[in-house]
């Protein structure tokens, strides 16, 4: 018998990622006739401890986390074991745990900076100088800018002139690039771990006056409508993004927690698909309706996409 | 001479002893457009900072200023695209920011909470309510190039938000120095029935404070929204904190009774220079916590020290 | 203070001599070789004008400040006063000017605040701390009830409070600064008594005040102050008011009041209609005419501040209007009464007067700001030029007037008080305590501009505890009791025994 | 009940009215709320912040302020993590972590008490000196505990004979120790006394200095103790613990009517504020209600607490 009712713990549920993922994982519970309940650790890690007790006392029949940090919550599943209670993470593995599903951060990156190294090799261009606005918090988004150079270095001679630290937030995004790029503007390349990064370095540039026929932006996560917007804006430099489709994250997440009930033998990491976007074919996956600012996702497209079995970098390798 | 014997010439030490310091480093330090990056990040900060000054000069604190500008920046960029009408998008801004400095100031005079709370309290409805108002980001979508301008453009070569900063500046350093609501303010906070006793309508003057704050914060707001070209909920995230950090520095006191622009600006621009060196220099980017930290403490440790002395 | 060290107090002292103290503070020598000895089983009294460094000299014995140079000594053993809680071992116990207890505390944990009563775990034993209070409040007559949080009290209880907490136990010297400027003659004369039984067991006692009659009633011996010098020292049965007063001011000054015959033909300009508060005020009615000067006179309690706040806007009126300009206030605030030219100077200059953080013209100005303003700006000069002339008017002792206002003594502080609202046009003044700690010379000098400036058409509302000063200036006295208005008197027919027993009733 | 309410004081009522109706609407609301399992998951639950929240009071009442509890939480956790998983003993570890509480109190309390420094700047300059060290050491990655000791395990998460929170009894023993330390005790009616009037004080012989240095210590030890228990609930030292907490304990201290002036409050009616914050927050993830309006109902219910009270308190005003 399949699951009635599922309990998911967000860590940051207004974040526009995570309302996409929240919406693939209720797309296919209601396709499923489960019910989803949803509680949002906004981030608190205590928070996250205490809601995870109270789905227990609630007694849901699945419980998925998103860990706000996946060293925090190894008490959560010590105690869900002990109580009997089958839990899937998403996002990052954690000590204990028994089955995730998550993309691959390193190889998201990895494409994105292969489509760019191929966009440079095509303009003649053979070095990329790169301002890197990151989130050193997170060893997802460290694996990101990881495989991004890494790709990178082999079509052109990579070098990463800025490492910053944006917070993942467009407004300290635009700050830190705006003195990184005061200190020294001679690149070519910006990449951000997530959208607002990327706007925001890309912001700076203009806030700062540069010319931008040179430059290369490159997003990541596909995380709501931003890269739409800017992607499809005449002339812009933004042209790759590391395409996370957090819709379909939720949707295979669903599928695995019902698997996990139902008893199905389910695998250690349920990679989810990941693609480097660019103007000529994200209308496969996505329908943009600019004037309306809505996105719909095509899943049928989406779960064609090959997936790895098996990430090639975890954070442990960092 | 008298200038030497202040607070602010402790910061304009500090001040000066950066700058040396990171030209040394960095001669990248001096290039304009360095500075304009310094310049332009101050002074959404300043400009929130004069109303902060007020207040705090007041006896009296708002916390809710960096919730409110990240719903600033939601509010005018969703009503821009709707109207495209900039003129449109600022009234909804300054009516809005009226509403809440409005219900922040009677919070705390009729129902006299504590502002500490009253605003913390306002923060989270704020930080809850913007998600209400709209759950996803609102882009740019109606691409007028004024509105970049607000944010991004320069007059004369000096940035926008620096050109805006210049012209509020003076409006706060005449009302706090120069007129007798200055004096109120001080009077107030530091000894509210003294000042009630003088015929002073307190409550009249802490709502004013606070209108007036969360008014900057629109300004503010609206220019963030331009720079990002996003209207970002959960944007200047900790802003209140580095607002009231800065004011602090600036030699207002927390208890009310006293306060200085002159200072706010330059703790502010402290600030914002250790943050720009820390990037300039390549230091691991965790010590934009805690050099203020330290600087915070010291200065205001020096300003005792001299305040001893001259006594 | 080093541990392990043990003051030992020598309680049989013959006296307490002080010699050659100085002090100074930035810009002022607040004492200059001061030297004096204080006797046991007497009460000595120190006088001298505003500013003349009594209270310095009270908080050097007391530990509060360090002296520059000088000794101190019980008899021949010197006195090691390195902060207060060394003045507290030596038995040295101080009635402060400015009432000085914790307003959320019970009374009888403010009496004890230096010695709670505790085993050795230090958990207090409250049944020993009420009964302690109680019995000490039998002893010395005074009827309070042990448990009531001082911020209930007016501040005449909590003075008594004060006096209270100083006699207690272990005290070898008694300081008294000012003890009687809020009491109510019957209090004073508690006072009294306390301090004869004091005297009784040999316990030294300097007296500071600025009301020369108490010293003929209870000192033995006067010391006079003047600009920080020691100007005299009398036995009292060598001195007379006269002398005394000539040393502290170095000239003599008059003290009666001419008053014009019939002030109630004149118009009313204020009228006062049935008007009830919360805090009390039940019910009051009175006309104040122009150029009037009505006292009020009650015990206390009896709800003089509080009609004095009601009427100023301060609290809020629940009942009853205000009637002034011909306009009617039902609600009003004090900003209201300001702009209706009413001024207000409160009985407590250290919570409700003084803005600490600003100077002397400031605080002088703040409620006249207007009136200094060229087109929204501050002319400072003018501003300063005011402040000059009531320093001058009032001889505030003061290097200049931007001095911060904390560093004046307290009858300085009240001075420039008095000037905050005379630097304005003012058509009404409410005074409460006026002339609380202002010496004896710059009292006459308030008193009689008070009386010329009501000459000249202002009308005042008089509350002080000093009948003299209250009988000699009143046109009429309206006696208060329990928030009502018991009885009204006029000016030539008024009879001491009669206010007193409307009073009581 | 009889004796609760003769003990609780006028101010303290009024809030523990607003608690019983907050937990009768709840219990109405959610079949989740009023069970055995939820009520005691809730005192668990809410024993971080009550500690915490105990030792802050305790500051503020002695006048001064220590804003840096939300780093401090994360930062203390790093000596009790490292030492537990290098030498294996968890009492070391907690010996450690207090000592760290300890020395960040005291070095809080030299500077705002021997330097003059105001606490709000001391503490706020420590709130961002001590969340820079742990994002420096840590290299922004949480320490995990990897000794996996059941003792330490149960702190945070273990319930006696079953039912009963280990946590939840500690924090009520260290509520009802303090709470009796503040009214009954001469160095309590001492710290009153010292953030009541600070001059009276010193004229009746107190040494300011040291009881406003204990407090500080008490402030960050007890914390520290939080700390521990938040530690061992996420299972390592992390560098996103603790984050907004001071705010937290603030809003409930507040709520609970300690003034932020000094001097004034109780440590019941801080408790009582903890409680209600919590139970509110408990209640409406419970009835799944969406975060934003968890933030505007929270705010809304600060305002409305405390203003009943203050309006209570001072019509006149
Ligand atoms: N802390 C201080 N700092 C600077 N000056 C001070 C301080 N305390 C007192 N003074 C100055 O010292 C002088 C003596 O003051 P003191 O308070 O002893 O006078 P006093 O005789 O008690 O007067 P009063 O009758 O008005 O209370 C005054 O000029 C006063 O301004
Ligand atoms: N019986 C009482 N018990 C407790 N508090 C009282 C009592 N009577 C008066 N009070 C308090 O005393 C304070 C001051 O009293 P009030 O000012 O009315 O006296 P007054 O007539 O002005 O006399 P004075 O100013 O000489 O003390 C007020 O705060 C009032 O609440
Ligand atoms: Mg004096
Ligand atoms: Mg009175």
């Amino acid at each position: 018998a399949d699951p009635k009712r599922i309990g998911y713990i967000v860590n940051y549920g207004t974040h526009e990622w995570y309302q996409n993922v929240i919406f693939g994982l209720q797309s296919r519970a209601d396709e499923l006739g489960i019910e989803l309940e949803v509680m949002d650790a906004n981030l608190d890690i205590n928070k996250q401890t205490q809601q995870a007790e109270d789905f227990m006392t609630k007694g849901v029949d699945v419980l998925i986390m998103t860990p706000v940090n996946e060293e925090g919550v190894v008490p959560i599943l010590r105690k869900a074991k002990a109580e009997g209670m089958p839990t899937v993470l998403e996002g990052n593995p954690a000590k204990g745990m028994t089955t995730l599903f998550a993309i691959c951060d390193y190889d998201a990156g990895y494409k994105a900076g292969d489509a760019v190294g191929r966009i440079l090799v095509s303009r003649g261009e053979t070095e990329a100088r790169v301002m890197d606005v990151g989130l050193p918090l997170l060893s997802a988004t460290l694996l990101r800018s990881l495989g991004f150079m890494e790709a990178l270095a082999e079509h052109v001679n990579a070098v990463k002139v800025h490492e910053l630290d944006g917070s993942g937030m467009i407004d300290s995004s635009v700050e830190v690039a705006s003195a990184a790029l005061a200190a020294d503007s001679n690149i070519n390349v910006i990449y951000g771990i997530n959208d607002g990064s990327a706007l925001g370095g890309l912001q700076a540039w203009r806030a700062a006056g540069l010319p931008e026929d040179d430059l290369i932006v490159a997003g990541t996560g596909s995380e709501g409508l931003a890269f739409l917007n800017e992607m499809t804006k005449e002339g812009t430099p933004y042209l790759v993004e590391a395409a996370m489709f957090p819709e379909g994250v939720g949707y295979t997440g669903m599928n695995l927690a019902v698997d996990l009930f139902n008893g199905v033998d389910v695998p250690e990491h349920k990679v989810t698909p990941t693609l480097a976007l660019t103007v000529h074919n994200f209308a496969k996956y996505y329908d943009f309706d600019k004037a309306g600012q809505k996105r719909a996702i095509n899943f049928e497209n989406v779960a064609k996409i090959p997936t790895e079995s098996k990430c090639t970098k975890y954070s442990s390798d960092l | 001479m008298k200038f030497l014997q202040s607070n602010e010439s402790i910061l304009f030490f500090i001040l000066a002893l950066l700058c040396i310091f990171l030209s040394f480093y960095n001669p990248q330090f001096y290039s304009i457009q360095n500075i304009h990056s310094i310049l332009r990040s101050s002074s959404t900060v300043m400009i929130v900072a004069f109303g902060m000054t007020i207040l705090l000069t007041s006896g009296e604190v708002d916390l809710s200023v960096g919730a409110l500008m990240s719903f600033v920046t939601v509010i005018v960029m969703d009503v821009i695209n709707i109207s495209g009408s900039i003129a449109l998008g600022l009234i909804a801004v300054f009516g809005f920011c009226l509403l809440i400095g409005l219900i922040n100031g009677l919070v705390r005079t009729v129902l006299n909470v504590n502002s500490l709370i009253a605003t913390l309290a306002m923060m989270l409805i704020l930080q809850g309510s913007v998600y209400v108002y709209s759950m996803a980001a609102i882009y740019n979508t109606h691409l007028i190039p004024l509105f970049s301008f607000i944010g991004q453009g320069f007059f004369l070569n000096i940035p926008m938000p620096v050109v805006i900063m210049l012209i509020i500046l003076p409006f706060f350093v005449v009302l706090l120095n120069f007129t007798r609501y200055g004096r109120y303010f001080s009077a107030i906070g530091s000894n509210p029935d003294a000042a009630k006793l003088s015929g002073i309508n307190n409550n009249r003057y802490k709502v004013i404070g606070f209108v007036i704050t969360s008014l900057l914060v629109g300004v503010s707001g609206v220019i963030l929204a331009s720079l990002m070209d996003t209207g970002q909920q959960g944007s200047a995230k900790g802003f209140e904190l580095i607002v009231i950090a800065a004011v602090l520095l600036g030699g207002t006191s927390f208890m009310g009774g006293r306060g200085t622009i002159i200072g706010t600006i330059l703790g502010i621009l402290i600030l914002k220079i250790i943050d720009n060196g820390i990037i300039l220099m390549r230091i691991p980017q965790e010590f934009q916590l805690i050099v203020p930290g330290v600087i915070l403490i010291l200065a205001v440790y020096f300003d005792g020290i001299r305040r001893k002395n001259s006594d | 203070m080093a541990l392990g060290e043990k003051i030992v107090i020598n309680i049989n002292f013959k006296e307490l001599k002080i010699e050659s103290v100085s002090k100074s503070f930035p810009g002022v020598q607040a004492l200059d070789n001061v030297s004096m000895k204080i006797a046991s089983g007497k009460v000595h009294a120190l006088m001298g004008e505003n500013g003349a460094g009594k209270s310095t000299l009270i908080k050097i014995l007391a530990g509060a400040y360090s002296k520059d140079s000088g000794d101190i000594s019980f008899d021949e053993n010197k006195l090691n006063i390195r902060n207060p809680n060394d003045s507290l071992n030596y038995g040295i116990k101080v009635v402060y000017q400015e009432i000085s207890l914790i307003s959320e505390f019970s009374v009888a944990e403010n009496i004890f605040l230096d010695n709670f009563p505790t085993n050795n775990l230090g958990i207090i034993n409250w049944n020993k701390l009420y009964k302690d209070t109680e019995e000490l409040f039998n002893r010395i007559g005074f009827d309070l009830n042990p448990k009531s949080k001082i911020s209930d009290l007016s501040i005449s209880q909590q003075q008594m409070v004060e006096i209270a907490k100083a006699v207690f136990k272990n005290a070898s010297l008694v300081i008294m600064d000012e003890p009687t400027s809020s009491l109510t003659p019957n209090e004073i004369d508690k006072l009294f008594t306390v301090i004869k039984n004091l005297k009784q067991n040999n316990i030294a006692i300097l007296y500071v005040t600025h009301k020369i009659d108490e010293i003929f009633q209870i000192a033995d011996e006067v010391t006079v102050l003047r600009d920080g010098q020691h100007i005299s020292n009398k036995l009292i049965s060598e001195s007379s008011e006269e002398t005394i007063i000539k040393d502290m001011v170095g000239r003599t000054v008059n003290a009666t009041f001419e008053r014009p015959v019939d002030i109630s033909s004149a118009k009313t300009v204020m009228k006062v209609k049935q008007i009830s508060s919360k805090n009390k005020i039940n019910n009051v009615s009175f006309d104040l005419h122009e150029g009037e000067i009505l006292g009020f006179f009650g015990l206390m309690g009896a709800g003089r501040t509080e009609l004095a706040k009601a009427i100023f806007g301060y609290d809020k009126i629940t009942e009853g209007y205000v009637e002034i300009n011909n306009n009617n206030y039902k609600s009003f605030n004090t900003s209201t009464m300001v702009n209706n030219g009413v001024g207000y100077i409160t009985e407590d200059r250290k919570g409700e007067g003084i803005v600490k953080d600003m100077n002397l013209r400031e605080n002088m100005s703040l409620p006249s700001l207007k009136i200094f303003e060229d087109l929204f700006i501050i002319n400072k000069k003018r501003e300063k030029n005011a402040a000059d002339d009531y320093i001058k008017k009032f001889s505030v002792k003061t290097p200049s007037s931007e001095r911060l206002i904390t560093l004046l003594s307290g009858g300085n502080q009240q001075k420039v008080l008095v000037s905050r609202w005379l630097i304005r046009e003012l058509k009404i003044i409410i005074l409460d305590e006026p002339t609380r700690g202002v010496d004896i010379g710059a009292k006459t000098e308030v008193l009689s501009l008070i009386n010329d400036l009501a000459k000249e058409g202002l009308s005042v509302l008089l509350m002080t505890s000093e009948m003299n000063d209250l009988l000699s200036l009143s046109d009429r006295i309206l006696v208060m009791a329990d928030g009502k208005i018991s009885k009204e008197f006029y000016r030539g027919n008024v009879n001491q025994e009669e206010i007193f027993k409307a009073s009581v009733s | 009940m009889n004796n609760i309410l003769r003990y609780l004081r006028k101010g303290e009522l009024a809030l523990f009215v607003i608690f019983l109706i907050v937990f009768v609407v709840f219990s109405f609301s959610s079949e989740y709320f009023f069970t055995l399992r939820n009520i005691m998951n809730v005192s668990g639950q809410m024993s971080i912040i009550l500690i915490a929240a105990i030792g802050f009071s305790v500051l503020l009442i002695a006048g001064e302020v220590d804003i840096s509890i939300g780093s401090l939480l994360a930062f203390v956790s790093i000596p009790l993590i490292e030492t537990m998983n290098i030498t294996g003993s968890v009492p070391l570890g907690i010996i450690l972590c207090l000592v760290f509480g300890i020395l960040i109190g005291l070095i809080n309390g030299f500077f705002s008490v021997y330097l003059g420094v105001s606490s709000l700047i001391v503490t706020l300059g420590m709130l961002f000196i001590l969340r820079g060290a742990v994002y420096l050491y840590t290299g922004q990655r949480a320490i995990p505990d990897e000794l996996m000791s059941d003792f330490f395990f149960y702190i945070g998460n273990g319930k006696f004979m079953g039912t009963i929170p280990y946590a939840a009894i500690i924090g009520l023993v260290i509520l009802l120790v303090f709470i009796f330390v503040m009214r009954n005790t001469s160095y309590g009616r001492k710290l009153y006394a010292v953030g009541g009037n600070q001059e009276v004080a010193r004229l009746a012989g107190y040494n300011i200095k040291l009881l406003k240095l204990s407090a500080f210590v008490i402030c960050s030890f007890l914390s520290s103790i939080s700390a521990i228990i938040l530690a061992s609930r996420i299972g390592s030292a992390n560098h996103v613990a603790g984050d907004l907490f001071e705010f937290q304990v603030v809003a409930a201290v507040v709520l609970g009517g300690v003034s932020l002036a000094g001097g004034i409050g109780s440590l019941t009616g801080a408790a009582i504020g903890v409680l209600i914050l919590s139970v509110i927050s408990n209640g409406l993830g419970l009835l799944n209600i969406d975060t934003q309006w968890q933030l505007v109902v929270n705010g809304v219910i600060i305002i409305i607490a405390v203003g009943f009270d203050e309006l209570k308190r001072n019509r006149s005003l």
